[in-house]
């Protein structure tokens, strides 16, 4: 019963980059593109460094060539001829954060500390990372429950996002929502959401507002390739063309919901094209690029905040772990397709390469960035251990605002029915 | 007093909210051009244009979820549902974001958004379109829910509605829309949670919520008319929060409950209560608690079969009397 | 807020008729097509005749002009190309019949017999016994709520409609459905449902369970241009595009969805063409026009059977009366759009002039055609008022197919809580 | 006997079933390729091919929306959700077309579908992964809903499920699906809506459904041993249909009694249960009827405080020893 088409994945199609149809408005360099983040606090023992020389020469001569010669497009954007040097190795090193954080919290999961899923981010860093850097000052952020990278990026520390991994009282969300529901809202990101789709009306919502309190700004919604086939997705790209909201969907294409190839999930190659059925923009490209991320993605944010046109922009990238810590990731991939991604075109390698040939980092810049990224995921975990939980009566708090705000609470009667 | 007709008094809750606030904006099918299809929203598209009024499409998952996110911003949606029966291509939404999304932040964020539109059987428009789910609501921790009876709680309960800061579920009723009662010229607001005793007496408690009040106001007269006795009729007003304090009192004065709702009886609304008084009054009560409910059926479409469905003061007045 | 964009309705575009995209199939006469329903009984009073006349002259001479040469198009299409004189006559017949039926039920609603709503179908005529009389064997159809056209042209007799709507047990659903729950499973037409778009993915369904049993058919499900806004007609065009399931999507576009016309509803100028976005097939036409409707329908039905490939189609139409009897119909469209379609427009008078073209119609057998199915609908609401409402042990009845068999109930316990 | 995990017997249930009527067929997201992302469904595809066991996308409201339809026409679809969670998304389909389309064809039409997954909490997946909906489903008239207990009863009644002619929302427990029970190689079908004595007791009914039975089995054992009670644990196993006359005998037997489930209080499948007892039963109650449910908050996802969330045996106890 099965489809027995034969059909893109979409993969295939990675390189082809449909440009973004109908767009007028010039590109303009995003200023605040490279907008730096607090500077991690420097470790001491620099302990990666074995992982760091062993990358280098596994990454193929063909795939560096190849890197090399599209990036020559893309470092050529204004979003990104704007970089300084500065810039660029930050937007480096939140790709390492991430990295080194992920890994940390497997182990933190290994150690029977972290219930429920573990949905890891490893080998989608530069989507969150390019995405946090172009973000202005009036732009918001909403993801699904795949939401550390873009938690780090936009500034949440490690410690609360590892603390909330094990539902201790000091995690972003007092230990309440757990893996997939890290929430930022003073950094403007809302979620960490588990539903699959569910945030995609949310973040319309989000960009409504913007509009409506007339704020001069964009809401990113990311989303997964599988999530495209949640119905609420449609009627969210319905209302944001007609309402002309500026909402940006970035589908984060890693080629499989859980088990399922996107062949077996999703009629038609390019997801993004589906925006055609609204006359909205779309754009398609390499989500293993930062460069190619942050050029594409700024042109539909811009495109969003000035000029009211909502889009969908898809990126194609890959995740190395299994879904969530409990598939086997045995039935579904070959071994060989996941060490491709590895050897060829892991986004962090990638930039890596382009880095050194740009003469902005060397061996013993990236030494340190990896050790420092370690040492910060170790503290953290350090720091969720030494937490508390939240005390029992956390339980009842943060339900209500009313029943949080007694002094301040209009409503009468009984709000909770069974309580400790 | 003057006299409006429930929907007249929502109108002008609505209307003094926008006027109030620049955040409360109205959104929902054909409220705006189409004066809404109850007529609720009556002018004011009119009166405050389209960006305080809003025609949505059918998206109900949409657009509801679209006011959920924009509520997290500030903005104070009020998103009409042409029926609480088309919540459920919604239910997500509202269940799961709307309800979860302060916990699930540790309290950094709250949705003031209010869902509001008619939610009741009675009117033949089939099994598809009479849906009463103020039970399934309220269930979920997270959410407010109010099921207003007459003009003047639909007006002060609305309007606390729109102010409050979390997500309110209102739940009208189209029989009533037409119902005239007195509603005071000046403002006021009534506290979601304050049920409301609606009729007094001593022989027997008639505790209900929407139009069931109605009902049990004209089983009392029968009640007090053709058999002497004096019913009291409590108004819930409010589903969660719930007025417990106010069931207790007149369970403890009377010693005798009837629980009466549209809803279909599996976990309505009144199972609660009845589990409710029988623990906290258990020694108060001189008879089991009875309860009167929708019959338990899809709502059927067959005008006269509808009317046996729902309850009505009859059936009110013959389960009081089996316990008098 | 709402949308600036200057856009097409996509009426616009109506007679910009985008050919099926990639069809393939060759069209082949559909030989069930015209197949007859049990004649009405005749008559005896021809009631109607002064309306007859009175009808064509209306018509203006462009209007008569552009049909006859539109149709020369369609007449010769194989489907049509092979319908007999008494096949003409009887699509004509069925056209007039729910005509009068829904002038009559509007009548019955209007003396306060009708409860809820009343949705109908007059100016759409075309598209159901278009429709009905292409089905196949083992072909099924499946509707929203404005589902009277459809089901008397499948072959509900007036009576179970008319009594239906009554709340009358000998309704076709026995009165539990109403107006808008019309059912005949043994006429393969599942409904008639008030959800909008609630049925699509039924209407897979039914056409699932004939791939699944290896039956060669299709599934024919309508809906309206609004109904394309919930996010269930979306997974259910991705799930047919991707499990090649036999079923074409009819949407009928009459304009507006209550009072929202498309363009302040949709995002899009042709709704039929979001099919793009899974690689469906798709058509658009007039759907006042038999010939064409036939024509269109039964191309992308016989691709459905044949080829397991989905389709939306879509047809211009228009409803002349408000959505429902309570719609006001005064604040979302002029009386003079109403009056245009019409005069010029409508799919009765289209075919009327077109047969007497074709010399298959005169005046005689109009006033004798319309004069039955006056009579007919007459009888029926005689035998609505005449039949009993339901016991009211019928409340209790239905709800379960075991309790409704007691003597092969296999499960125990309570199933209702509140009875009679 | 031989002993198989809860998991196990649904796959055998599966698996019988497929071999047994060509018309069953399994959907769901991840329940081929993968094995199912509890793996109940693990072998399945292997052993059966693409046409019995397919794989969805994410498409809820569609998949079964279009099992719903498939099964009008005989299909009997057995239809997986991850989560009952997810079942929000598709809520409409469920409420509105699989339980209602019967009565509104007036009895021409029924739907043969199975809708199973799990629906519990106290895996630390948060507030939007751990709804337990058995009351908002139960309340649909036109709906069956059950809820096994053991392995023993989850493949006896889902075979009974798959047999059975109206749709069946079958809600399992990701907690019990390592639990070991006997399970016999013979054949053998459990009628839904009878429930069963788990234990019996005289000094006080513990009544549960789901995980809650074993709770209570638990607290039972505690009883007897510190407090020399003897309970008796009744397990609904079904809620609907709900077998009144077991619950009403434990009453009648012990004249005391402990409510338990997973669910949040309000309106819970205790409320109705609790309603029902002290309406049938009033004169037999020495004590007014307790419940003990989840704590009334958003599912928490921190490990320790979703522990104290869900009822252990120590608060049934506690609850117990109120009454005794
Ligand atoms: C409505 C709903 N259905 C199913 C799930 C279970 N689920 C969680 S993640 C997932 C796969 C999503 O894939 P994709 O959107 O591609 O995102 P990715 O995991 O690849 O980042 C599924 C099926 C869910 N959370 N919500
Ligand atoms: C989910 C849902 N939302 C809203 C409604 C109320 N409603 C009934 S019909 C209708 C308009 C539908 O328009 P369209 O699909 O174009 O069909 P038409 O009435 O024109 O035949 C609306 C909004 C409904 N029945 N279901
Ligand atoms: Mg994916
Ligand atoms: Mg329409």
């Amino acid at each position: 019963m099965t489809s027995n088409k034969s059909k893109n994945t979409g993969k295939a199609s990675a390189s082809k980059t449909p440009s973004p149809e109908k767009r007028t408005a010039a590109t303009k360099a995003v200023t605040s593109g490279g907008k730096k983040k607090a500077a991690s606090p420097k470790a001491q023992r620099p302990k990666e460094n074995k992982r760091v020389s062993e990358r280098s020469p596994e990454f193929s001569k063909a795939a560096r060539t190849e890197v090399l010669e599209h990036n020559k497009t893309y470092v050529k954007d204004p979003v990104n001829a704007s970089l300084s040097k500065e810039d660029k190795i930050h937007l480096y090193r939140e790709m390492i954060r991430i990295r080194r954080f992920e890994e940390r919290t497997l182990r933190v999961y290994q150690q029977g500390k972290v219930g429920g899923f573990l949905h890891l981010y490893i080998g989608q860093e530069a989507i969150a990372v390019a995405c946090a850097s172009i973000m202005e000052a009036n732009d918001h952020v909403i993801t699904a429950y795949r939401d550390h990278g873009i938690g780090l990026a936009v500034g949440m520390s490690m410690n609360e996002c590892m603390a909330e991994l094990q539902g201790k009282f000091t995690g972003c969300s007092k230990g309440k929502g757990g893996s997939m529901h890290y929430f930022a809202p003073d950094k403007r990101y809302w979620g960490g959401h588990g539903i699959v789709a569910g945030q995609t009306p949310l973040g319309l919502g989000l960009a409504f507002a913007l509009k409506y309190q007339e704020v001069k700004g964009c809401c990113v919604c990311m989303l997964g390739e599988g999530a495209v086939n949640q119905g609420v997705f449609h009627e969210s790209l319905n209302l944001a063309s007609l309402w002309r909201i500026p909402v940006v969907y970035l589908i984060e294409n890693n080629g499989y919901s859980m088990g399922t190839s996107q062949a077996r999930s999703s009629a038609g190659a390019i997801l993004a094209q589906r925006a055609e059925a609204y006359e909205m923009g779309w754009d398609h490209g390499n989500g293993n690029s930062i460069y190619e991320v942050r050029a594409k993605l700024a042109k539909a944010m811009k495109d969003a905040r000035d000029n009211q046109r909502p889009s969908i922009v898809e990126f194609m990238t890959y995740r190395y772990r299994g879904h969530s810590m409990s598939d086997p990731d045995k039935s579904y991939r070959t071994k060989e397709e996941i060490e491709n991604y590895k050897k060829n075109k892991d986004p962090i390698t990638l930039f890596e390469v382009t880095l050194r040939e740009e003469g902005i980092l060397d061996d013993e810049a990236i030494k340190s960035i990896h050790a420092d990224a370690t040492a910060e995921a170790e503290r953290s975990a350090q720091f969720a251990d030494m937490s508390p939980f939240p005390p029992p009566e956390e339980l009842m708090t943060d339900i209500y605002w009313e029943s949080d705000h007694p002094k301040q609470r209009q409503s009468k009667g009984t709000l909770f029915f069974e309580t400790l | 007093m003057r006299q409006l007709t429930y929907r007249q008094a929502l109108n002008e809750a609505l209307d003094e909210e926008i006027a109030r606030d620049p955040n409360v904006v109205l959104i929902g099918e054909e409220v705006g051009q189409f004066d809404g299809a109850y007529k609720v929203t009556e002018g004011l598209l009119k009166k405050w244009g389209p960006k305080r009024v809003m025609d949505a499409p059918i998206s109900e998952a949409g657009f509801i979820g679209m006011g959920v996110g924009a509520s997290m911003l500030g903005v104070r949606p009020v998103m009409e549902l042409m029926f609480w029966s088309f919540s459920y291509v919604a239910f997500d939404q509202i269940i799961n974001n709307a309800a979860n999304v302060r916990y699930m932040s540790g309290g950094q964020i709250n949705c003031p958004i209010v869902i509001r539109g008619p939610a009741n059987g009675g009117t033949a428009v089939g099994a598809t379109h009479s849906h009463t789910p103020e039970n399934f609501i309220a269930n979920t921790p997270g959410l407010k829910v109010v099921c207003p009876a007459t003009a003047y709680d639909a007006k002060g309960l609305l309007k606390s509605a729109i102010r409050d800061n979390d997500p309110v579920c209102f739940m009208e009723n189209t029989i009533l829309y037409n119902d005239k009662w007195d509603v005071p010229e000046e403002e006021y607001l009534i506290p979601i949670g304050k049920a409301d005793i609606k009729r007094e007496g001593s022989a027997i408690s008639l505790i209900a919520h929407g139009r069931a009040v109605i009902t049990c106001l004209q089983a009392a007269e029968i009640l007090a008319k053709e058999h002497g006795v004096e019913a009291e009729v409590l108004d819930l007003r409010s589903i969660r929060p719930l007025d417990e304090e106010a069931i207790l009192e007149t369970v403890r004065k009377t010693n005798r409950v009837v629980l009466v709702e549209e809803n279909k009886p599996f976990c309505g609304v009144d199972a609660q209560i009845a589990s409710l008084i029988q623990d906290k009054a258990f020694d108060y009560l001189d008879a089991p608690i009875k309860r009167v409910s929708a019959i338990d059926a899809p709502q059927i479409y067959s005008m006269p079969l509808e009317k046996i469905q729902l309850p009505d003061a009859r059936r009110v007045v013959n389960k009081a009397l089996e316990i008098l």
